[in-house]
């Protein structure tokens, strides 16, 4: 069968199985099986992509190349850690009563289908679809963070919901008056919204009309990758959800909605005047980034901060997207994959100890390394990564992305530079607190899923010394393909 | 402006200016129920202006939206939403946080912008309904000025259809229609969603006691 | 390189430093006494107290440990060294490149230590005191000294003693006006390090005044003989420095025999002559409170600097 | 070939540190192993790299390229005569540390042994790579692990709050340094986006770029080495740390910064101004001045030492200043004096310090206090650490015949040297600089009296201190290593100057073996014996012979009679330890003279106090001149971008629209 709609198919139907089947001893089972299969669809069509070259799905309307075939490895895989992750994880909650049978089965059925709509907004060739598929991710999250029913994540998910809800009918704006564009070259046919034959044809879009729809695009899709101050509803949503759903939100998400606007940066710089889109884009980031490093000395909850956190990666990343060039794509889309990496790993040690300590508040987390020395090894080691520290990759990343803003945009150097420096000093004196020292809290008997944080923790290390050189082609044909 | 414009554009231009006008009634109610009516009344000038685009132009997936837009936002959603304010037993005046003649300035302003946004692409269409993009994009902002003044989170929701009419309006109307996979998959999302927020306003108000989003101002930094 | 009367002279500075400089201790004091018109004590006394020290037992406080038993040894050592290469007689002296002025300064500075920590060794109150002031003395000495050897260090050329004095007794006389600058600095730096009046007394036995005397307060016998004997060197060596840089003439060059034993009258009377004038300096000054010092030697460092500057602006033709 | 073979066997050994550590980490249950067989293994490793050091000097660069790191720029390596020098450095100094370390970890009181054994070792091995790195990737990558895991060795001790925030001002002021090094690198690659080393050597900058990059690298070095104003983690890491670690920090790590800044003035920037000297000068002399004076009013043992680091860094800056000022007007003979200074003051340095922090580890051990206030008298029960650490101080005060003097006699000789140099200004000014520099040396000794003597003299501060015990075996050998290291770098100085030069060649293009191969082995006369000269083994042996011949003829020509008795104190009988000079009492005329200099905070007991103290706290004024103004200037920004985030949807929703406007309004292609 194709690895491509085995892919789609797995998550989808096993999505629906989970709804109808409702929460047994062996759903939690079934998820990772699910997610195991996904996984393994997902790197059997990574195999053949990576052999075969590009290739189409569903007569023209799903479209894989070395892009986003790295996204969707990626996700398929941090999807399945997440749900070896989440066994344990939601086992806990119940057992504290914060979560009831009926929740789980929807937190699962809604898992799945999440990875559904995220594996399609990723492999769509229709940016209508990829519309489409974004919304509904969107509407699968909120059901997700929303899943405790307490007042605060009820507000985060209506928070979530309308500031995303409305970011995204600006995205379907800028897709109509792409459309728009579109249609004044390849006429009325479905194949306007294509994006291989809008590629085809991206120099001859009108450029009025491309400015408008890019705009739109860039608010809109910027809006769900947390761009500031388009971000209000993330932190908001990554601290009041479970925490396998922050760590997905983040790790995922945002990199799904950032795929969006890269292909579509893609039309737009070929319409429009060189650096338009990119200095867009590089504004934004710069801007997310300095924010987001400010927010970041005054969070009180564990959560929350590294959600900051992600805000500041993801304004590295479109800066990095934003300054263009193969070096500066393959540092973004390398930074991408640290990143959602990284961050998920966090997420991980995090929900591990908040569930050890009871509570999100970083000042009642003391001493994690006395509770359980992994955890404490692992959120401490998964921090001085995201922020950057040798020899993880993400140090990799952000040595390409500052060398080359160094080369090219010295100007943005020293707020860079800032943005690192006052992120670095804020989260990792509080890490630091809830890692070392002392501690009152007790040794619960459960055994937490240490594995995957130690899982990405390693490829993180890898990378950031040794980037294979099947990766390295494969990062560089794709940063090649953003232009 | 050219001397002949052709009967349907005349009737597309006013149907577009009719669900401008009522955006504008929208963004001026004060009360809950008139505004889903005033919702309701909007999606019947899409329908309808989607309808004559499907007539003029005899593109057959025109005739599905405006059937679904029928069906969707001018039966499905108000009933939906009258069931909720009926079950929700939400009484007494939709609360703005700006007075509603400011809003009313405000809103002419930004459909001045609007309509100087969509300017060069109005003058780039060749379409027989080339102002309607601009009218589009102002009931957009419209709606997004609305959600922002208003305080109840059913309203916000209305306001938020109301972004989703503009957004069909320059869908079906400008571009006479996106795809049809697509046009069936934005409704889906929408109804879906707007089931999803149903469920949502019950949660919301067994929490808080009301559906006031004042309430929900607990998580923040500052 | 190393000629035999070289060595021969070095030997000979060597036991005439050893010789002459307890000699030099009880000439100070006799013209002390008689400026304050006192009867003197012998001229021979300070080699009667090294006899009897000498003789006596020596008693050790119950915890003093293997430091303190050392101390007076080392600092014997360094001092017999510091004589050693302080040109007195002639500037042929085999010893004399194995220390410049830099590395005199250092010995000093080594012997300093060990007896600032061999008087906290015991744990006395006084003790510690001692030490304390002695390296509050040396720390605000030490910069000046070495302004001192660097502007000779510049006339020269070089930082060796030998050279410098050399260079000062042999050639055509030139008048150095940043010599009397140094001069001045020196002459501050030397009273200060020889616990002399007005910074230290040597002879007082007021508790709370005294630094030299507070940190060898426990040490008897043998111990305290070296170490008195030590201090005399020291004054000996300063004395032959300031006499060798700032009145050289009458220092043998080289291995001339002849002026050697000529040299050896001329250092006599200009020792007696120096050492006149510290007693006039110790009677005609008091002593100050311990943190006038600071001011004292910082007025002994700005002098120096201002040689160096005199120096570097009057006398250099760049 | 054998000049592969250093490069390789260097590689080897970082290989082999790194492997010693992972061993310890997952045989950390094994206490006896990790402490009595693995340790002593990382100090054969350091000998082996000391060695291997050793062989490659004066032999030409040699290069390898790895496969690991970024695909454009796998790691560069370069054995260069810089490198092998630095690589002594950390050999012999961390063998003596390792050894040490068996003894210390070994007691059994360290918890999570493995994590240590592993920290460790990633610490000694990165340290190699940094002097390896040809490239900035390489480098940066080395360069961090550095800082990460001495910072994991630092906290090793978190259940201590103040430990922890030590480390965490360590980590994020590493952190502020190594941005600007990357900064530094960035520049210097010129816009080419090359970052091999090799590149950025042919890189032809402007000169305002040249500049740039050196005070770049001065500012991100400086943090790491402990310069003014960015010294502010140092005395609190330090003590922070087990002594070992301390000691290797010291010792070594700050002289990899060191390594850098002499990699990036002359060897990376092939061009030099004159005032880069003056700058570092200046910078060197303030970071003296400031750490000597800091060391010599604290009562943490361990402070006291950090600070005396902070000191000989600056020396180490001055030097370097002053080689920046010869080598820029191309007196090369005279560069190469004062380089030889800079590269023989880390060596000495290294030696001394971290013997002065493992006989602090040592008292520790065996006493658990730091407090100079609450110790005393260690001679009589640690008599081995006791001599031992004299040698430290002695070298530590820079006083012949040890290590410290001839670094501070090479710098004064560069220094009277300095009139010849055609600025008139410079001319005046720099002599005074020495002055100065004398003055911190001579402030030296007054820290290390009060450093040693109140640890080991006098009377016992707290009678537990009786039960202190001496060193252990593999503690003693630690020891008495590095003590030797201290004694032959103080007595054959030209023997190992003659190894230097081929550093001071390589980046000078002169070096002082020409004069020194005339004159014998035991003569150091940079210029010419004429000029200066110095021979330190004369020196010792001279004062070794008059001591012992005046012991014997004073026992022969007298007697030895010794008598015990209570101690005189003219007359006063009470004699208690309290009696004695606190630390605080010692370092009182410091304090009164440089009062300015120092933010204190005293308290005075008054005439009626019914409970009479006298105390007082020395702060650093920098921390409230530059630290704390940032820290609330980012503080204000912070609450004020916060509101940002106010919980309000509908404020929310205006920043989307307005976000929305303004780029429709504004961003027009």
């Amino acid at each position: 069968m194709d690895f491509f709609v085995l892919m789609l198919a797995i998550p989808l139907v096993s999505g629906a199985l989970l709804t109808i089947v409702g929460e047994r001893d062996w759903a939690p089972n079934l998820n990772v099986v699910a997610s195991l299969g996904t996984f393994l669809a997902a790197v059997g069509l990574t195999g053949e992509i990576v052999a075969n070259g590009p290739r189409f799905a569903f007569g023209e309307q799903f479209f894989i190349d070395s892009l986003n075939v790295f996204f969707v490895a990626l996700t398929a895989f941090v999807g399945l850690t997440t749900s070896i992750f989440s066994g344990p994880y939601m086992k806990i909650e119940r057992d504290r009563g914060r979560l009831t049978k009926p929740r789980l089965r929807l937190y699962k059925s809604m898992y799945q289908l999440f990875m559904f709509t995220m594996l399609a907004a990723l492999t769509t060739n229709n940016l209508g679809i990829l519309w489409v598929a974004m919304e509904a991710a969107t509407l699968t999250t909120v059901l997700l963070v929303s899943l405790y029913r307490t007042p605060a994540s009820l507000e985060a998910a209506w928070k979530y919901f309308i500031l995303c809800g409305v970011g995204i009918a600006q995205a379907l704006f800028g897709t109509v008056l792409l459309y728009f564009a579109a249609e004044r070259v390849l006429g009325a046919t479905g194949n306007a919204l294509l994006w291989t034959h809008l590629v085809d044809v991206k120099s001859q879009l009108e450029p009025t009309i491309m400015a408008l729809s890019f705009i739109f695009l860039l608010v809109g899709y910027g809006t769900k990758v947390g761009l500031a101050p388009l971000h209000n509803w993330l932190p908001d949503a990554h601290a009041e959800g479970p925490t396998p759903v922050s760590a997905v939100l983040s790790g995922l998400l945002l990199n799904v909605a950032l795929y969006a606007i890269l292909r579509c940066k893609v039309l737009a710089d070929g319409a429009l005047p060189e650096g338009y889109a990119g200095n867009l884009m590089i504004g934004f980031g710069l801007f997310t980034l300095l924010v987001a490093a400010f927010f970041l000395s005054r969070q009180k909850d564990v959560k929350r901060m590294f959600a900051y956190s992600s805000i500041e990666h993801m304004g590295l990343i479109t800066f990095a997207f934003g300054m263009g060039g193969p070096v500066a794509n393959f540092a973004g889309l390398l930074h991408m994959t640290m990143h959602s990496l990284t961050k998920s790993a966090i997420f991980f040690a995090v929900g591990h100890a908040t569930q050890k300590t009871e509570t999100q508040l970083m000042e009642n987390i003391r001493g994690l390394i006395k509770i359980n020395p992994l955890i404490g090894w692992g959120l401490m080691l998964g921090t001085l990564a995201i922020l950057g520290m040798p020899p993880f990759g993400v140090f990799a990343s952000e040595f390409m992305i500052l060398t080359h803003a160094m080369k090219h945009y010295p100007w943005a150097t020293p707020i860079l530079l800032l943005a690192l420096g006052v992120a670095f000093a804020s989260i990792f004196g509080k890490v630091q607190a809830m890692v070392f020292g002392e501690t009152t809290a007790r040794r619960l008997p459960h055994a937490p899923a240490i594995m995957p944080v130690f899982l990405h923790l390693g490829i993180v290390l890898m990378l950031g010394l040794y980037i294979p050189p099947y990766l390295t082609r494969w990062f560089h044909e794709a940063s090649r393909m953003l232009g | 402006m050219t001397p002949s414009i052709p009967l349907s554009a005349q009737l597309i231009n006013l149907f577009a200016a009719v669900i401008l006008l009522l955006a504008f009634a929208m963004l001026a109610q004060r009360r809950m129920h008139s505004l889903v009516n005033l919702f309701a009344l909007q999606g019947l000038a899409l329908c309808l202006a989607t309808l004559v685009a499907a007539v003029t132009t005899g593109q057959v997936h025109l005739y599905f939206s405006a059937g679904l837009t029928l069906l969707l936002k001018v039966v499905a959603l108000p009933w939906i939403l009258y069931r909720l304010v009926r079950q929700l037993n939400i009484k007494g005046d939709v609360e703005a946080l700006i007075n509603i003649p400011t809003t009313m300035l405000v809103g002419i302003g930004l459909v001045m912008v609007a309509f100087n946004v969509a300017l060069p692409i109005s003058e780039l269409s060749h379409t027989i309904t080339r102002g309607t993009l601009g009218i589009a994009l102002a009931v957009i902002m419209l709606a997004f000025l609305m959600m922002i003044t208003r305080q109840k989170a059913i309203s916000q929701v209305v306001g938020f259809l109301s972004m989703e009419n503009g957004l069909f309006l320059a869908a079906t109307s400008a571009t006479y229609g996106m795809p049809m996979v697509v046009e069936l998959g934005i409704a889906l999302d929408v109804l879906v969603g707007m089931i999803i927020l149903g469920v949502f306003f019950f949660q919301i108000r067994d929490q808080f006691d009301s559906l006031d989003i004042r309430h929900m101002e607990k998580l923040k930094d500052s | 390189m190393i000629s035999v009367s070289g060595f021969l002279g070095q030997a000979f500075a060597i036991l005439l430093a050893l010789v002459l400089a307890p000699l030099l201790s009880g000439w100070v004091g006799q013209c002390r006494a008689w400026f304050q018109s006192r009867s003197a004590p012998p001229l021979l006394l300070p080699y009667y107290m090294l006899q009897k020290l000498f003789n006596k037992e020596v008693v050790l406080a119950h915890n003093a440990s293997s430091l303190f038993r050392a101390a007076p040894f080392v600092i014997f050592g360094c001092m017999v060294l510091a004589c050693a290469i302080v040109p007195t007689l002639s500037t042929d002296l085999p010893f004399a490149p194995s220390a410049d002025a830099l590395a005199l300064v250092g010995i000093f500075g080594l012997a300093r230590i060990f007896i600032a920590l061999a008087g906290m060794d015991i744990g006395t109150a006084f003790g510690s005191l001692g030490g304390r002031r002695e390296m509050l003395i040396g720390f605000l000495a030490e910069p000046a000294l070495l302004m001192v050897f660097f502007t000779l260090a510049m006339i020269a050329q070089s930082t060796s003693l030998a050279t410098i004095v050399e260079t000062l007794a042999h050639r055509e006389p030139v008048i150095y006006p940043s010599l009397a600058f140094a001069g001045v600095a020196f002459t501050f730096v030397s009273l200060a390090e020889n616990a002399r009046v007005p910074v230290d007394n040597p002879a007082t036995h007021l508790e709370l005044t005294m630094i030299h005397e507070a940190m060898i307060l426990e040490y008897t016998g043998r111990h305290l003989a070296l170490i008195e004997w030590a201090a005399s060197l020291k004054l000996y060596a300063y004395s032959c420095l300031g006499l060798a840089l700032f009145f050289p003439w009458g220092i043998a060059p080289g291995d001339d025999i002849l002026a050697l034993i000529a040299a050896i009258p001329l250092l006599l009377f200009k020792l007696a002559i120096g050492g006149f004038l510290l007693a006039g300096i110790e009677t005609i000054n008091a002593k100050m409170r311990i943190f006038r010092a600071p001011e004292f030697l910082g007025i002994a460092f700005m002098l120096a600097v201002l040689g160096l500057l005199v120096r570097l602006l009057l006398e250099v033709r760049v | 070939m054998p000049g592969l073979l250093s490069l390789d066997l260097l590689l080897v050994a970082a290989a082999a540190w790194l492997a010693l550590g992972l061993i310890g980490l997952f045989a950390s249950r094994n206490q006896a192993l990790v402490s009595q067989v693995l340790f002593p293994a990382g100090a054969l490793v350091g000998l082996l790299v000391g060695v291997t050091g050793i062989a490659a000097l004066g032999g030409d660069p040699q290069t390898a390229v790895l496969v690991i790191g970024l695909p454009d720029l796998p790691f560069h390596l370069r054995l260069d005569n810089l490198s092998a020098i630095f690589a002594i450095l950390l050999g012999l100094t961390s063998a003596g540390i390792s050894v040490y370390s068996a003894g210390y970890f070994g007691k059994g009181d360290v918890a999570g042994l493995g994590t240590l054994c592993l920290e460790y070792h990633v610490f000694l091995a990165s340290m190699l790579m940094v002097l390896l790195a040809d490239d900035a990737y390489a480098f940066m990558v080395a360069w961090e692990c550095m800082a990460l895991s001495s910072f994991f060795l630092v906290t090793t001790d978190h259940k201590h709050e103040e430990i922890r925030d030590a480390g965490f001002l360590y980590l994020l002021i590493a952190h502020i340094g190594a941005i600007g090094i990357l900064l530094c690198f960035g520049v210097m690659t010129g816009g080419a986006g090359d970052y091999s080393f090799a590149a950025m050597r042919t890189q032809e900058l402007a000169p305002f770029w040249t500049s740039a990059a050196f005070l770049l690298a001065l500012a991100g070095f400086g943090a790491k080495a402990g310069l003014v104003p960015l010294h502010v983690w140092l005395p609190e890491a330090h003590p922070a740390a087990p002594s070992p670690v301390s000691a290797m920090m010291s010792g070594v790590m700050l002289k990899t910064a060191i390594y850098g800044l002499l990699r990036v003035s002359f060897d990376l920037l092939h061009t030099t101004v004159w005032w880069w000297g003056v700058v570092a000068l200046v910078v060197g002399l303030v970071t003296a001045l400031f750490g000597v004076l800091y060391a010599t009013v604290q009562n943490d043992m361990k402070r006291l030492l950090a600070y005396s680091s902070i000191e000989n860094i600056g020396l180490i800056a001055v030097a370097i200043g002053l080689t920046l000022i010869f080598h820029a007007y191309g007196m090369d003979a005279l560069a190469a004096l004062a380089m030889t200074a800079v590269l023989y003051h880390c060596l000495a340095h290294a030696g001394f310090k971290s013997l002065l922090f493992l006989c602090t580890g040592s008292v520790l051990h065996a006493t658990k206090e730091r407090n100079l206030g609450k110790l005393g008298g260690l001679i009589h029960p640690m008599p081995w650490v006791a001599w031992l650490a004299l040698a430290g101080i002695i070298a530590g005060a820079g006083l012949p015949p040890l290590s410290g003097f001839v670094s501070e006699w090479l710098l004064l000789q560069g220094f009277l040297f300095s009139p010849g140099l055609p600025h008139p200004w410079l001319n005046m000014v720099v002599p005074v600089a020495a002055a100065l520099v004398v003055l911190v040396a001579a402030l030296a000794g007054f820290a290390m009296v009060k450093f040693y003597g109140i640890i080991f003299l006098g009377q016992m501060r707290d009678p537990a201190l009786k039960d202190a015990h001496d060193a252990g075996p593999w503690e003693k050998v630690g020891l008495v290593w590095l003590a030797l290291i201290t004694l032959l770098l103080g007595v054959l100085p030209s023997t190992v100057i003659l190894r230097l030069d081929a550093a001071t060649r390589q980046l000078l293009g002169a070096g002082l073996s020409d004069t020194l191969n005339e004159q014998g082995w035991w003569m150091l006369a940079p210029i010419s014996a004429e000029r200066a000269s110095y021979e330190p083994l004369i020196v010792l042996v001279t004062i070794a012979v008059v001591l012992l011949l005046a012991r014997w003829l004073v026992r022969t020509l007298f007697h030895g009679r010794v008598r015990r008795s209570s101690p005189w104190d003219c007359g006063y009988h009470f004699e208690g330890p309290r009696a004695q000079d606190t630390a605080e009492g010692f370092s009182q005329p410091i304090r009164r003279i440089f009062e300015p200099v120092f933010r204190m905070q005293r308290h005075f007991p008054a005439a009626r106090d019914k409970q009479p103290f006298y105390s007082v706290k020395v702060e650093d004024h920098f921390w409230y001149w530059c630290y704390l103004p940032i820290a609330r200037l980012a503080n204000r920004i912070s609450a004020m971008i916060v509101t940002l985030q106010g919980g309000r949807i509908a404020v929310y929703l205006m920043y989307s629209f307005i976000t929305l406007l303004v780029l429709l309004m504004v961003a027009r292609p």
